[in-house]
């Protein structure tokens, strides 16, 4: 019995103590205006107010906390990327989940189980060898793996010569790891609340309001406020939000859809995905199998699930292991996702004067959370733009200058 | 024997599912036991008096039928291959193995019910209060935890079973066969109206089938039987029983269910008639075997023939109790008391008919407490209720080993609201009601919010009017909306807290009132963030007994109504279901050349390229295949000094044909084709608007207004769909066709081609003159129609052959044939990617990302810039404006004794990373490794040298060469 | 499944299609400057609400056009082609502003 | 073993080999080959239930582009009205129209349609292009009375007799695979032609068995589908 829990035995009135400032007026102004209650915009608001000690800040979230793709992803973090900017940024990040839990006094429940990437051709083999060299130059745990290694890792893998995708190797990420999704945003939340941030919930921005090219003010359900800056991270509606700031975007918004089944006894403890096959499985520590796979095939802002995902990522699963067919599936749902031409986020300064962009984030926005949190902070507190964010600027579009992600997207999510 | 079996069930007409002829033995924990066909497993065991099913999730909490309709998950037990199974919803077979799940030790003494005296140190979101203190702690928990997660237990080895599915097409579907079902069918049913009606249970009827609607218990039977009769007499219904329509999805596309099938129906309208889930009351140890749903006793009854137990006690907020107190009566159970909630119920004829037959009746009275003895109820405690959810100080014990809850319902809203539509709170009747329906979806009877018989199936009728009006089969006046019921079934507060806590609100996940009250507390106040933080409604049966109680208390907990409040989103799938059944057959289109089976009879290793299947190499004469580099570089060898044949019918093969068929490629490709003679080849470059090179091939000229263009072989289909896209805009006069696959091809190449070809090929001058390099002709090959092209990726004199599909093994023959005494011996894939990567070629993929522009690949001879425009120009004027970032070039290894670089591995200068290797092998023509890599524009003259991190990190010195590394002045493929 | 109703072939499963991106107009080539021309390439209105796309139906090859609500995902009406691009475009001169991606 | 091998003449259906394992019986004319039977005395009977037959040898040419219908009027052609429907002609051949700038023209059971070899060798008008569609597409007739049942586990269009008359065309998705449907009934007995991508024929007729079974269906030799008229 950990300690921690014994306050609530030992106590007769539940100790109880409220997490995040209730919902009181808005003030008239605030130093920093954060739209979007996720885990970003949390994460920014926190090492503002901790790190920074600009704590008259307002997260301003049109439905409730971590409601929107912080609730939907699935909680998958790794950092095995293919560019030296992709690498370095989401190896920091990991560095920073591992430590999460005790910066926030909260547990998010990080498991370091390992992802396990299914080559099915050579083509396949060369690209994961180009990450997996990648990765290693730069500290970070790829390997090639084969079939024999493959076989002993994951022993009820179907890697039968004769299935119709044979499996030829694979990419090994033993930095991989899971963690509780909701409780990376509520941790974040908690922590920004305790240092006076406010959490405002059920408070939908309507409007910027843009003077001499600066951000002045933002109009919301509830009324106007003034601000001194604007923080942008709404994954999902980036373009609208963005939009009414005046400012376009390279992007399209895609729904993802994922899966559950119902809990069963563990045994399958690495995460597995197949980029070929279009799909990843892994379980969580409820017991439950999380499946998920390619984005939809055209854009939408609504989060419906279809029959045609869900018979895709079964069959997919199925090629992996067959035996899943037994397994009854609980819950499907669906996030929208920012897709950029070139898999990479869109962070840092915008047009518009004191008004910053978290955005673009595609699949793999869970896995940057503390790191955005750090570096958007540091950008907000110092008008400086961190060297680890510098190629995600949305400059770089005019420049004709992508980054070379492209290839990675094969990867899982 | 067969005796003793019907001695254990009430007489006819009770157990309307089971056949009392055919018995069928089956064991549960290892203990044998008998049922009969038709027994779901629950039944069986509770004919058996065997109550206890499994144990709870996180307590371990005995536990029996709740619902006897397979929508909780106290029921779930273990099947060979079939973990978490319903118990009250899979049926007995001979022999099936039944095990219970969830427990450590026995099901009767589990040792993990200890967890349940910890309870109070388990508050809600326990998980992420402790655990991770001091750092690294959470590692060592994490492990444990995770050994306690989970139900049932995967079997890994079993033998895939054969799932299939089926599409169907109705005018109307309706889902649910209760009273409203079977009236809306019916009503449906008009002149030309394909009707079909859906029912999860193994006959239709419904409710009609166990509820009793009227004080002598007859009214229901007859009804059923009416319309039974009906919808088997009419042609235009199909009935599907023991089929589950398992979600709703975008313009009525419904999944629906039935053994190993999944049928994807297609409704123009949908008419639901789902019904409404029976809900509990709230109190301490409201989930011992032996507390049921007042609805789980009547079908243990009707349907099974079962009498529930033999002292009952019903706690009631609505008159339904006092029928279910009449049909346990019936059933000869003793019935003890009817608690009810209410200070004055309206009396009606059954009310009356329980009065008669001398029920006490406690009103204004709650169950407080249950009490177990043997993991079974043992009696109730019954207290006055002095406010909402508040109980006097003392009560009364009532023993009994039954109790039964009837205080209301929720409407079984899954499917309208995955629709779009919503529930909404009334605080009048204290329940969830539909709004915002969706058109072409009606829904009518219990999920509605009628109680009343009469009004249920009138409602259907008028849904069924509409429904039909919509599908302009009729034309019917449709008739006033049926107005709802002024009492309603549901209490507005059967919750009661107890000082020891275990009053469950859900019996998944083991939340209790507190857990609930506290998520609020602890600042997670907004429903969703109730449910994540504490998991109420995450289990099993997704909330289905949770949502209205939890709604009730988190509104109360936070000063909100419960409309305020309101529930979380109902996800698709309604029941859980096999992953088996949505995966279904699996189907992965796969393609084969016409040459395919003569690949496999040489030996060859096919590989997968796409959809396509193509011969990686060939094994050696023996079949053996140990030595695939030695195969290889024999194929090798063999091309540079005879001649080889290699099937490239997966290539793309694309007509451009018309007036403006020139002035299309000019637009389309990079390179100019206006000018491109007749009877000549040309290479196209193909880039995307960002100036990324996406596609090559080679432009044919035949004549003045056809081209015939090929296209990498996962790149032709893509290429094609954009071909059309911007003449759809351009409205060029051409027509643009995809033969890909009407052509077989080989490329047949080597010194001694032309000799082959010769042999076969009469009709066209094969002299270097008369047929040179790059030159394109149309003749007949062994008698076979056939376009040539003479191509050098190979870097040798050779032809590409196309001939129609079908002929394409005859071909093979031919020149398999013809070509013995020339040694001509067939290469794979591998050795033309070495024979080309001595030429110098690219392949675009491999030596090609997902930036690479021309001139990085130094391909800049291949974009014409006198053109004014193509897809793609404006970007790279563009990207030439600015300073390249990498260059790709062709490099030696002249260190023999250094690991050959891999693909992919890095260039570096000092630590940093400045380029990576796209091509390498060892050649053997030239006897060294050679290869192509992405260096920096300054590393790109012949001579320079950087170094790549080979295998194992050793660094390797490469030298820059000019390309080709072979045949640099083309002599070889100009032969 | 979704129901797309193609100008050739009617109503089919939205399975049966290509999404072929948003329309709209391509800025003349030759004499937009460097930062509109990266819009064009890169950037998208990703609208929330009615906008026109194009959609190929696979089995035929069909390329059309529809206007399409992205947050109900309700399809207002799908047509050819042939009705925004009625004539012949060349980039000749100063090329026309009509051409799409 | 069959007297008459496929390896006889150059055009040989990607099918053969499934063929031969089945024990079929070829026949020859010329350089046309196909199955006629698999041995089976009651394919008759079986073609009126289910049957699959490869047809992927016999003659059929296809037609495209603006000029194209006016040129096919001048071609003593039967030309249907609406796109996706088809009629038959005089000699047995079949016009397809599946646009209206594309025709498709499928020979008899017999390959002995003049019009297909006459309409090869006539010039075309301007704006009017010939399609290589004996060898593009695989063809597969699949025949009986439970036909249709049998297409709905594998194709998502509505083909049920009242709803998909005789002559209507389907360009659509089977098993995954692209297709155009044809039905052209044989007698009374329902007839199915699909026309799908000839590399994916072998995967095609594999799904297609994998469907029949639970119909008694077989594959049966033209024999059998001529026997229908």
């Amino acid at each position: 019995m950990p300690f921690g829990l014994l306050k609530y035995g030992l106590s007769n009135d539940y100790p109880a103590k409220h997490h995040f400032t209730p919902a009181t007026e808005l003030k008239k102004h605030y130093d920093v205006v954060i739209i979007g209650g996720g885990g970003h915009g949390t994460a920014i608001a926190y090492n503002l107010a901790k790190y920074h000690g600009i704590t008259n800040v307002a997260i301003l979230e049109k439905a409730y906390l971590g409601g929107g793709n912080t609730a939907r992803n699935t909680a998958v973090i790794r950092s095995n990327y293919l560019t030296e900017a992709g690498v370095k940024f989401y190896s920091e990040s990991v560095k920073l989940f591992n430590n999460l839990s005790n910066e926030f006094n909260y547990n998010v429940m990080m498991e370091n189980r390992g992802q396990l990437t299914l080559a099915h051709s050579d083509a396949a083999i060369r690209s994961f060898r180009w990450r997996a060299e990648v990765n290693q130059h730069l500290g970070v745990r790829s390997e090639l793996m084969d079939r024999q290694t493959i076989a002993e890792l994951v022993p009820n893998l179907n890697m039968s010569e004769d299935s119709r995708f044979p499996i030829m190797g694979g990419l090994w990420h033993a930095d991989g790891a899971t963690a509780r999704h909701d409780a990376v945003a509520w941790g974040y939340a908690k922590g920004a609340c305790d240092r006076g941030v406010e959490l405002h919930q059920l408070t939908e921005v309507e409007d910027i309001e843009i003077t001499q090219g600066r951000v002045t003010a933002v109009k919301t359900n509830r009324g106007r406020v003034e601000c001194g800056a604007v923080v942008q991270a709404v994954a999902g509606a980036s373009s609208v939000v963005a939009k009414k700031a005046g400012i376009p975007l390279p992007i399209h918004c895609y729904p993802l859809q994922a899966m559950v089944t119902q809990p069963y006894k563990p045994i399958l403890t690495p995460h597995v995905s197949s980029p070929q096959v279009h799909v990843y499985v892994h379980q969580t520590s409820r017991g439950e199998f999380v499946i998920g796979g390619g984005s939809d095939p055209y854009p939408l802002y609504n989060t419906r699930a279809t029959l045609d995902q869900r018979e895709t990522l079964s069959a997919a699963a199925l090629e992996l292991f067959p035996f899943l067919a037994q397994a009854r599936l609980l819950r499907q749902w669906a996030g929208t996702t920012d897709m950029t031409p070139d898999y990479s986020p869109i962070m840092g300064l915008s047009p518009v004067e004191n008004y910053y962009l978290d955005a673009g984030w595609g699949t793999w926005g869970f896995k940057a959370t503390p790191i955005c949190g750090v570096t958007m902070a540091e950008l907000v507190a110092t008008k400086k733009v961190p060297d680890l964010i510098k190629p995600f600027e949305l400059e770089r579009f005019y420049r004709f200058e992508q980054i070379n992600e492209a290839g990675a997207t094969a990867a899982s999510h | 024997m067969k005796g003793q079996q019907i001695q254990k069930r009430l007489p006819l007409p009770y157990g309307s599912l089971i056949d009392r002829n055919t018995e069928v033995s089956f064991s549960f924990e290892r203990k044998s036991y008998q049922g009969f066909a038709g027994d779901s497993i629950a039944s069986a065991l509770a004919a058996n008096q065997q109550w206890l099913l499994s144990r709870s999730f996180k307590y371990h909490r005995p536990r029996g039928a709740l619902t006897m309709a397979g929508q909780d998950a106290n029921t779930m037990v273990q099947l060979p291959s079939n973990p978490n199974a319903l118990a009250d919803r899979e049926l007995i077979s001979d022999n099936l193995a039944i095990m219970a799940q969830n427990y450590s030790g026995s099901l009767n003494n589990d040792r993990g019910a200890v967890m349940g005296l910890f309870s109070r140190f388990l508050p809600v979101g326990f998980y992420y209060k402790a655990f991770f203190k001091p750092r690294g702690i959470w590692e060592k928990w994490a492990p444990i935890i995770r050994k306690k997660a989970g139900l049932g237990v995967i079997n890994q080895q079993l033998e895939p079973q054969y799932y299939d599915k089926q599409y169907r097409f109705f005018d109307v579907v309706v889902v649910g066969a209760g009273p409203a079902g079977m009236q809306a069918a019916l009503s449906a049913a008009v002149e030309g109206c394909e009707v079909l009606l859906v029912d999860e249970n193994p006959i239709l009827g419904g409710s009609l089938n166990y509820a009793r609607f009227d004080a002598e218990g007859i009214r229901g039977q007859q009804l059923r039987e009416k319309l039974i009769q009906k919808i088997e007499a009419n042609s235009n219904i199909t009935s599907m029983t023991d089929a589950v329509c398992n979600a709703w999805f975008a313009d009525n596309w419904l999944p629906i269910i039935r053994g190993k099938r999944l049928y994807k129906v297609r409704a123009k309208q949908t008419i639901l008639c789902t019904g409404a889930l029976e809900q509990q009351a709230v109190f301490r140890n409201n989930d011992l075997p032996g507390v049921m749903m007042s609805s789980a006793a009547q079908r243990l009854i009707h349907l099974y023939g079962i009498r529930p137990g033999n002292a009952a006690v019903i706690v009631t907020g609505n008159n339904d109790g006092y029928a279910n107190a009449l049909d346990l009566l019936d059933a000869g159970v003793d019935v003890k008391a009817i608690v009810d909630l209410r200070e004055q119920p309206k009396p009606d004829a059954i009310v009356f008919a329980a009065a008669a037959r001398g029920i006490p009746v406690k009103t204004g009275y709650a169950v407080y407490e249950a009490q177990k003895s043997r993991n079974h109820l043992s009696a109730v405690e019954i207290r006055k209720v002095v406010s909402q959810g508040i109980c006097a100080d003392r009560g009364e014990v009532i023993p009994c080993d039954l109790l039964c809850m009837a205080v209301g319902y929720t409407p079984t809203y899954q499917l309208v609201c995955q629709a779009g539509g919503q529930l909404s709170y009334d605080d009048n009747s204290a329940m969830f009601t539909l709004i915002n329906c969706p058109d072409a979806m009606q829904v009518a009877g219990s999920v509605n919010s009628h109680w009343n018989l009469d009004a249920c199936l009138a409602e259907a009728s008028r849904a069924a009017i509409i429904a039909t009006n919509a599908l302009g089969l009729t034309s019917t006046a449709i008739p006033e909306e049926i107005a709802k019921e002024p009492v309603s079934p549901n209490h507005p507060w059967p919750i009661f807290a107890h000082p020891s806590g275990k009053e469950f609100v859900d019996y998944d996940e083991d939340l209790t009132i507190a857990d609930i009250i506290n998520a609020t507390r602890d600042g997670y106040e907004h429903i969703q963030l109730v449910k994540r933080y504490s998991t109420c409604g995450m289990g099993p049966s997704q909330g289905r007994h949770s949502a209205l109680a939890a709604a009730r208390l988190v509104a109360a907990a936070t000063n909100r109504t419960v409309a305020q409040t309101g529930v979380t989103t109902a996800r698709p799938p309604f029941a859980p279901e096999h992953l088996g059944h949505s995966a279904g057959r699996s189907f992965y289109p796969a393609r084969r050349s016409n040459m395919h089976y003569r690949h496999l009879e040489a030996g060859a290793q096919m590989l997968q390229a796409g959809a396509w299947y193509r011969p990686a190499f060939y094994g050696a004469a023996d079949g053996t295949v140990d030595n695939s580099e030695t195969c290889i570089n024999n194929e090798v060898n063999n091309v540079r000094n005879n001649v080889g044949l290699v099937d490239v019918s997966t290539l793309g093969g694309i007509e451009v044909r018309g007036p403006d068929a020139g002035e299309f490629l000019n637009r389309f490709y990079t390179f100019g084709f206006v000018k491109q003679p007749v009877g000549k080849a040309r290479y196209a470059l193909l880039t995307n608007e960002a100036g990324v090179v996406i596609d090559d091939g080679v432009a044919c000229r035949f004549s003045d207004e056809h081209y015939y263009v090929t296209a990498t072989t996962g790149g032709v289909d893509r290429v094609y769909q954009n071909m059309l896209k911007w003449n759809a805009q351009w409205r060029l006069d051409i027509d643009i066709a995809n033969v890909t696959s009407a052509y077989c091809g080989v490329n047949i190449a080597g010194p001694k081609a032309r000799e082959v070809l010769a042999k076969l090929c009469t009709d066209v001058d094969l002299s270097p003159s008369a047929f040179p390099y790059m030159g394109v002709r149309e003749g007949t090959v062994a008698g076979i129609p056939a376009r040539l092209i003479r191509v050098g990726f190979v870097g040798e004199l050779g032809y590409e052959i196309h001939v129609p599909q079908h002929c394409g093994e005859a071909l093979w023959d031919a020149l398999m044939d013809a070509g013995q005494e020339q040694g001509i011996k067939p290469f794979g894939i591998e050795a033309q990617r070495i024979l080309r990567l001595e030429k110098g070629h690219i392949i675009i993929g491999q030596d090609t990302d997902a930036m690479s522009n021309p001139m990085e690949v130094q391909m800049g001879w291949a974009v014409s810039r006198k053109k004014p425009f193509f897809v793609g120009g404006r970007t790279l004027t563009e990207l030439e404006n600015k300073p390249q970032l990498r260059s790709l070039v062709g490099f030696v290894v002249n260190d023999l004794n250094a690991p050959i670089p891999k693909e992919s591995h890095l260039i570096l200068d000092g630590e940093q990373m400045t380029g990576r290797v796209t091509s390498c092998n060892y050649s053997p023509t030239l006897q060294k490794p050679i290869g192509l890599a992405y260096v920096t524009p300054e590393n790109t003259p012949a001579g320079s040298t950087f170094i790549i991190k080979s295998s194992g990190g050793v660094r390797v010195t490469a030298e820059v060469v000019k390309l080709p590394f072979y045949d640099p002045d083309t002599l070889r493929q100009e032969l | 499944m979704k129901l797309l109703t193609c100008p050739l072939n009617g109503p089919r499963n939205i399975s049966e299609f290509t999404y072929g991106g948003e329309y709209h107009p391509m800025p003349d080539p030759v004499h937009t400057d460097s930062r509109q021309w990266a819009e064009h390439v890169f950037f998208h209105d990703n609208a929330a609400g009615v906008v026109t796309e194009w959609w190929c139906h696979n089995a035929s090859s069909f390329w059309f056009l529809a206007e399409r609500n992205t947050i109900s995902d309700e399809v207002i009406r799908t047509f050819e082609a042939s009705e925004i691009f009625n004539q012949r475009i060349d980039f000749i001169a100063a090329s026309t502003p009509e051409g799409s991606s | 073993m069959s007297s008459i091998m496929p390896t006889e003449v150059p055009r040989r259906s990607q099918l053969s080999r499934r063929h031969i394992e089945l024990g079929a019986e070829f026949e020859r004319s010329g350089y046309l080959l196909l199955v006629k039977d698999y041995g089976s005395q009651t394919e008759a009977t079986q073609a009126q239930i289910l049957g699959l037959v490869d047809l992927s040898t016999l003659p059929r040419t296809g037609f495209k582009g603006a000029g194209a219908p006016d040129w096919a009027a001048t071609q003593a052609l039967n030309l249907p009205q609406q796109p996706n429907t088809c009629t038959v002609q005089t000699d047995g051949s079949l016009v397809a129209k599946l646009s209206h700038q594309e025709l498709l023209i499928l020979s008899d059971l017999n390959g002995k349609s003049a019009s297909i070899e006459r309409l090869n060798n006539t010039p075309v008008d301007p704006q009017t292009y010939s399609l290589p569609r004996a060898d593009s597409h695989c063809w597969l007739a699949i025949t009986g009375s439970q036909a249709a049942e049998m297409f709905s586990k594998i194709c998502a269009v509505d083909l049920r007799s009242h709803k998909f008359a005789n002559g209507e065309i389907a360009q659509t998705s089977v098993a995954k695979a692209n297709s155009i449907v044809i039905r052209n009934d044989q007698g009374s007995t329902h007839c199915f032609y699909i026309l799908t991508d000839v590399s994916s024929a072998e995967f095609l007729w594999d799904c297609l068995l994998d469907a029949m079974v639970e119909y008694d269906g077989r594959p049966v030799g033209v024999a059998a589908l001529r026997a229908l008229v």
